[in-house]
């Protein structure tokens, strides 16, 4: 087949059987393209399963930098017979397609719009490897290396990959080391490498680095100062607390005596995790837990009790695809509603929405200045795509003049120099935000008794309708502060005045702000765009949306729930704010939101589809 | 810094070693009925913390939700008190713990909090092993709802409405002992001589001190034939041990007979002594606990006391090998490992 | 003081200590007020306690049939030291406020406004009853007896009551009825009766019926079939189930055996208590369960699993002031939105709004029908007003014809003839709505495995994109057929056509149709109204609001809950939903509703204040 | 009506009473690890129900949330099934129940699913009696999730990541016996041998039937040195008593010694036989049973068969005296009091 020369604009899917250990072996891969100097984006589409079923490791390969999602695949390695057929039909024509040819391909799925690339990965490793579970492994080597040929990624990047990957073992480098060559050689020998669809070195990702949006808020609350985790294990959030464990026991214990300066509870459920946290941060230090859907929904309770006695607490959501137990290994953004309104009665809970890893590790270490600052529950909205795939961003930093914001917390001095009683919920400073006192601060001064009940100024518990009214009037005033205080979104405006807008949201920022591009360059269409980071909304958004006809909110979920938010905070015009929602678990793609997008402005020029009614 | 010590109204009171009278103990007038049981675990909670000299302030007084978990409010006003979600106090007061090892815990919760909604979380409080007092004030009846069974009231009691409740109770002490608890004690809301000691003896424990304490409601569960009434309670509670606290640093005075006596170090240097009345009980031995229940029990008879302490368990901080300073208390310099650390894990990630 | 005499339009306010038996001699006192064909409507405002604080009785009585709160007190009877400077300073000007004279009044609390009415009660009672306990009763019989005199209510009646009460306890009807006489003789001895404020006999109340709305929940779960209860005890919704199970021992037990053809078992906790229904349901019995807020928050996880499973569960929610443990014995209509959306991922729920006892007859009973013709959890939103107090309304009505819709369950002869695969999930008739089969009913046809991960049409576990959104797409299918099938709004129109209209639901519509009628008296303005009775929103609800150039939404929340559920069903611009919010945990009174929409109207004639954004 | 008995591919296998081979009490192909334990014990049920005769689809199976969880996919294909959320199985199953007491209920759960989120739903399953079987597949980890330690983790046992575990595992036999459940057995995946006759005991008996299953899981937690693993079961694995169960209406043929052996005659005549092999073990003895876990543990052995049988002990619906007719199956005439009985009602509140 003729084809055109295509270098690192690509997108290569690799289709395996889980707990084989392939994920290592793809990972290699996907390091040694992103050393080479170019932008990729790896994404890993697993089952809820721990052996046996099919896997895939699908990465884009892009030099210009687009690292959303981007849908189709040019270069197809098929390591799994079950699999096989789809994986075969899912690839682009004029697309590749590699096989281990060991067995021979069933006729039926041949395709002639694109190559079949076969190499008899399991031959060679039966003869080399006599050990079922060594073949197995070094076999995923082998096939790196043989991908490595052909797609022209240099093989010494990969040798100094496994070098690091084993260092102290080095026993095991060899061994690596001659699979890997193994592969490249066969693969040269049998084909003339490379093929179309290249890898060429490039200076394109600068000092970025490649991480998962779950280690970086593990960092994030490390460096937040958290000292108490309670948790419960839950896909996706479980490696949250895997990262803060793993920067706890390297920052945080003393080396000769392991003593340590944080404290990790496993807890008993989600009740309890976020109990724990509750009790934690009452008691003066920065808490968190890390949990996914069905913990929030179990959290309830304790959420509205931190809400209205006034408690922080900060949850990590790493979503997943809902309802209930739902699709554990999906991506979604669908608990957006329910974390904002979570419990029952007037509620209402601060939300922070990360894009990349660096923004989870930012987030993650604002949470907890926030829910001091607020005294509430602050919420970090990761979901899978972020947090379990390994991301590109700029690099993590910290300023080490930054101190933490404790808030309004009286010191025994304080507490000792007060003339007046002590009032737990006063609002002294107009903002909504009253003081609190720690326990064991001071011996007569400062005590109250924090409860889920209504109560006065000073904490005593009362039935009188009208204390109750002030306190939750001063909580929505409180809301107000707290609009002012979060972090602002990210609003970007290309040249030309544009009448139209998009608003989006975490994980679909890569995807969106490709889609804009191609808008522009290919339709001509140029839209401003604003990224939230915070519920709730900050004027900028109020503005941002005021000054467009009308924007797009692109969301992950199905019933629109961000929209839903920014309508009922801002009472604008619902249908002033367009829908665009992907759902079915995957990231959502550049393509997908450009042709939403088009298709509406070209069908629609400025006038929205649903009348508004009079 | 130091502090002015409050409360000489009255120049007469008795003083303890802070110079503290008993007022400044005092919490909140009860809101609960007239003869509750709870109102004289709230007055034993102030004796035992007054007679030893406790700083007011260094407790942390925590509750699920009930008639029992209200009473937080009326004893100790000068310590904070956190009234949570029902059920739910075990995960607040080890949430507290962790973030300050410092203070002592006093959780106080009830049957319905405890055996109900807060079974999964009972268990595992005492399965960890923080370093707090569980008291549950076990009246054998919802309270607060008005007089539903709980899962502590006996078989066949017919509650206000509806029918005989069918299931047998569930013994908190027996399962306790079962999972592991370090102290374990049952005792009763009428008897201060022994509710006294028994609640010094758990704040000098080391771990989680449970205290079952049959608490009458008077209102809903105190008719003869209820096993959690103070008639029955007066007629057949017996103890295998009557208990002597004798604080740190202090002259142990009394004589005892050989073999009558037991004797327990704790690890405040207080020592708790156990006059035998049933020989054969031995203080460190969960089965022994478990058996004299049971045959006490079998007798008609409900078996009161210290049941069972293990002083030297390891409490969750210890465990886990926490810093001795309280994790609240940390600030930057300990807890932010710095720009130049995260450059490195940059590094690492490149 | 000159008055005019004012008969049968006046409120009515006792005040006493809890636990000390005056709520049944109250109760005894309204009854006799009804009994002489007057409507009334009693409020029981007590504390969260037992026993030693202050509560109150206070009751509207009102010829022209107006029940809703009304605000003011014209006659106090303060029998609770305690609050007596508060009982006493509410009275209205021109008001009485009766009183215990044994010991002598607080010279401090004297108005000249008002007449004061001692009476030493405890001084006759201390004479005639040594037992302490008794004294206390018969001192509450014999005030009632006083206050009898005082109004000009019928003795004769309040006697009948009595011996009613005491039907088959013969040797208590005597020392009761002697209490009552001793109090009236008493006042008629020292004041010239009656006052005022009189009762005087009319014909106004005819086949009406006097019952609490969990009363009447209670019966409508044994009309409605239902045979499994599970339930945690939780104010204000235990007697939801002590009315079932008073009537399922009434109707559901053979007398001489004692079996039951019901199942009612108390729960652990609310986890457990909806855990229980949603396995009752799904084993074909009708289930449900009764509780309140907090109860809702712990429902969350398994709500999301009954609604993408599709398992019926019929939950009745008395709702409390909330957020938290708030005020447990106080009002609101505040988990609108926590049950509109319960549970993570995208998920929707079916909600009832009862506003009087026969609706919460009716509206429970079709809930079963609902819940399994839907196959998803149906709420009933009742409260705490509603749900402990008295409302009188007119007779519950049940029609012998009618039978269960027991909703798409296939049986044995429907498999056995069945030739393609049974499909659970399959969309066979186009409403969104699938077949279920129970277990047990066909040896070899019709199994399938219920959970609450994604699955194909034939229940089978999928990790398959489209799938999963075909099955949430036609859940929003199956939504749409609901607001078809659920009960219709209550509109109302006066004559005239109007441009401007109301909205409410619940415990607000007797102050809100009282309001529109004053409104139109007083300041000749007239609106239609609009009470909703169910969510989603059915057709009528979206022409209603249509058709006004605005409407005014009335809750009892902080948030505006429902109007932002209608907002975004709907799409309505903001502006055209006014809200009308009352939340202080008192029930909503037609002085407010009033005030509110005149103040309203009159500055805005009918532009809406906040200007809609474009 | 009648029905044609399916599944006659392969005449040769052997057929049970109803007709029916193995193959009518498969399910779908098992997704689990090769070598999981659970996968044995989902084989041991069906044969189990095979050689009783059971009609699959007079089975309800219901479980939570994990790889145990997943395993009624894996039996009974024609049977109900429902895979509730994390730790909630025993509500589901006590409604289930409640709707109908004609089916026979097999709950299938995990260490995690019952030990730590399920701990209380457990308690008052096992205290309720519910009539249904409760199978823990026990592996002391949390399979789904990768390998985190559960309630049940030996002491000491290293996670994949993190630090050794530090608290005492949950002895859920232990603690079933303390709440009073009627019917509890611990037992082994790789022993077929014992593990079939005790599903059949427990398909036999009448209320809560307990079986603890050590399953190793081979991914996560079958290391050397871990109790939970084969190699481990398979060396200090022992029983005072071999279990033999005899159908209803079947000849006892074989002989047993005086005292060697104690025979459980079961309500639905089924006979259960227990060869003695520890002379002074009782099994109607909760003491005796809590004593011989204990010696046993001493030893470094894990005592496994069945522990305990109240065989004549009430289920639930019996001490709810609820009508034989399930109650699914009633209907208006049964249920609905109908319009006389309503206004007689509105009369009384006029
Ligand atoms: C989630 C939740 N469910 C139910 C309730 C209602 N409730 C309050 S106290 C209580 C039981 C209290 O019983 P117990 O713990 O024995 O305390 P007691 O009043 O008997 O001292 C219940 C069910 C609640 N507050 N929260
Ligand atoms: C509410 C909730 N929390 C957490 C999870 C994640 N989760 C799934 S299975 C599981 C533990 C399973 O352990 P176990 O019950 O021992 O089963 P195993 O996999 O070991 O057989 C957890 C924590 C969940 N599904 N739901
Ligand atoms: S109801 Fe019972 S428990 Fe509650 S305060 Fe009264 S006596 Fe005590
Ligand atoms: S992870 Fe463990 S428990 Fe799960 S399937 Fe594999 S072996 Fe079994
Ligand atoms: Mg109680
Ligand atoms: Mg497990």
């Amino acid at each position: 087949m003729k084809r055109d020369i295509v270098t690192n604009l690509f997108v290569i899917k690799f289709a395996n059987v889980n707990g084989t250990g392939s994920a290592s072996a793809n990972t290699l891969f996907s390091r040694a393209v992103f050393r080479m100097g170019v932008p990729i984006s790896p994404k890993n589409i697993f089952p809820s399963n721990i052996q046996g079923l099919p896997t895939w490791y699908e990465m884009r390969i892009n030099e210009n930098g687009f690292l959303g999602r981007r849908g189709g695949i040019e270069v197809a390695v098929g390591m799994n017979p079950q699999s096989m057929a789809r994986d075969i039909a899912e690839v682009e024509k004029g697309g590749y397609f590699i096989y281990d040819s060991t067995k021979p391909l069933d006729k039926n799925l041949l395709r002639d719009d694109i190559d079949f690339i076969g190499i008899p990965f399991m031959e060679h490793c039966r003869e080399k490897y006599p050990d079922e579970r060594q073949r197995q492994l070094f076999r995923n080597v082998m096939y790196i290396g043989s991908v490595a040929a052909l797609l022209n990624v240099e093989i010494d990047v990969i040798k100094q990959l496994i070098h690091e990957q084993f260092k102290g073992k080095a026993s095991l480098v060899a061994p690596n080391v001659e699979a890997l060559e193994m592969g490249y050689a066969v693969a040269r020998e049998m084909y003339d490498c490379p093929i179309a669809y290249r890898v060429e070195r490039r200076d394109k990702v600068g000092n970025q680095i490649l991480m998962t949006g779950n280690r970086a808020c593990g960092l994030g609350a490390v460096y937040g100062g958290a000292t108490v985790a309670s948790w419960y294990p839950i896909t996706p959030s479980t490696s949250v607390i895997d990262s803060f464990a793993r920067y706890c026991r390297q920052f945080r214990t003393d080396p000769e005596t392991g003593v340590k300066n944080y404290a990790i509870v496993q807890a008993e459920d989600e009740l309890a995790a976020i109990g724990m946290v509750i009790g934690a941060a009452w008691n003066g230090a920065r808490a968190f837990t890390a949990t996914s859907g069905p913990g929030i929904s179990l959290m309830n309770e304790f959420l509205g009790l931190a809400y209205f006695a006034e408690v922080p607490a900060v949850v990590i959501d790493v979503q997943r695809v809902g309802p209930s137990t739902g699709m554990p290994t999906r991506t979604q953004q669908s608990d957006v509603l329910t974390c904002a309104f979570a419990s029952h009665g007037d509620t209402k809970h601060v939300l922070l929405f990360p894009s990349t890893p660096k923004e989870c590790f930012e987030l993650t270490a604002t949470a907890f200045d926030l829910a001091e600052r607020l005294q509430t529950p602050v919420i970090v909205m990761s979901d899978l795509d972020l947090g379990m795939n390994d991301n590109l961003c700029a690099p993590l930093a910290w300023d080490d003049a930054r101190t933490y914001d404790r808030g309004k917390v009286l010191t025994a001095e304080q507490l000792e120099a007060m003339q007046q009683r002590f009032g737990r919920y006063l609002d002294t400073d107009g903002d909504g935000i009253p003081y609190r006192t720690l326990p064991g601060t001071h011996p007569t001064k400062g005590s109250f008794f924090t409860r889920g009940t209504s109560k006065d100024e000073y904490a005593v518990y009362t039935e009188a309708g009208e204390k109750y009214v002030a306190n939750m009037e001063r909580l929505l005033k409180k809301w107000k502060t707290a609009s002012t205080i979060v972090p602002k979104p990210a609003i970007r405006k290309p040249g030309k005045p544009c009448t139209v807008g998009v608003v989006y949201y975490g994980t679909s920022e890569a995807a969106t702000l490709e889609a804009l591009f191609h808008l522009n360059d290919l339709h001509g269409i140029s839209l401003d765009s604003l990224g939230i980071k915070a519920f709730p909304f900050s004027t900028e958004i109020e503005g941002f949306i005021d000054e467009h006809d009308y924007v797009f909110v692109v969301e992950q979920n199905r019933d629109a729930q961000m929209r839903t938010l920014l309508i009922n905070e801002f009472d604008f015009v619902p249908d002033k704010l367009v829908p665009v929602l992907h759902f079915d678990g995957s990231p959502i793609t550049a393509r997908f939101i450009r042709h939403v997008i088009r298709d509406w402005i070209l069908q629609t020029t400025t006038t929205p589809r649903r009348r508004a009614r009079r | 810094m130091s502090y002015a010590v409050p409360g000489f109204r009255h120049p007469n009171l008795p003083k303890n070693a802070l110079g503290y009278t008993i007022q400044n103990y005092e919490g909140a007038v009860s809101t609960l009925c007239a003869g509750c049981g709870h109102d004289s675990i709230s007055a034993a909670i102030m004796e035992a913390c007054f007679e030893l000299s406790i700083q007011p302030h260094r407790v942390a007084k925590l509750s699920g939700i009930g008639c029992s978990s209200k009473t937080p409010t009326y004893f100790l006003g000068n310590s904070h008190g956190f009234n949570a979600v029902h059920g739910r106090m075990p995960a607040v007061a080890t949430g507290a713990n962790m973030a300050n090892r410092d203070l002592l815990y006093i959780g106080v919760s009830g049957d319905g909090d405890t055996a109900s909604i807060g079974m999964g979380q009972f268990v595992h409080a005492v399965r960890r092993n923080v370093n707090m007092i569980y008291i549950c004030e076990n009246n054998g009846v919802y309270g607060l709802t008005k007089g539903q069974d709980s899962a502590t009231t006996d078989i066949g009691s017919k509650s206000k409405k509806g029918e005989p409740n069918a299931l047998e109770p569930i013994d908190l002490c027996a399962i306790a002992l079962q999972l592991g608890a370090t102290f374990v004690a049952n005792t009763f809301s009428g008897d201060k001589q022994q509710l006294i000691p028994i609640i010094k003896a758990a704040i000098s424990h080391r771990g989680f001190a449970f205290i079952n304490v049959i608490s009458p409601c008077v209102t809903f569960n105190n008719a003869p034939g209820s096993t959690k009434s103070y008639d029955y309670m007066r007629q057949y509670m017996a103890s295998s041990n009557a208990v002597d606290y004798v604080p740190p640093a202090e002259e142990i005075t009394t004589e005892y007979a050989e073999g009558t006596s037991e004797q327990v170090a704790m690890h405040d240097g207080s020592v708790i002594h156990l006059h035998k009345i049933d020989p054969e009980s031995d203080i460190h031995s969960r089965r022994s606990a478990l058996r004299r229940m049971k045959d006490y029990d079998a007798e008609g008879k409900v078996l009161t006391g210290i049941l069972f302490i293990d002083e030297d368990s390891k409490e969750i901080h210890e465990t886990m090998n926490t810093t001795q300073v309280p994790l609240r208390n940390l600030a930057e310099p300990q807890l932010c490992p710095g720009s130049a650390a995260l450059e490195a894990i940059n590094q690492l990630h490149r």
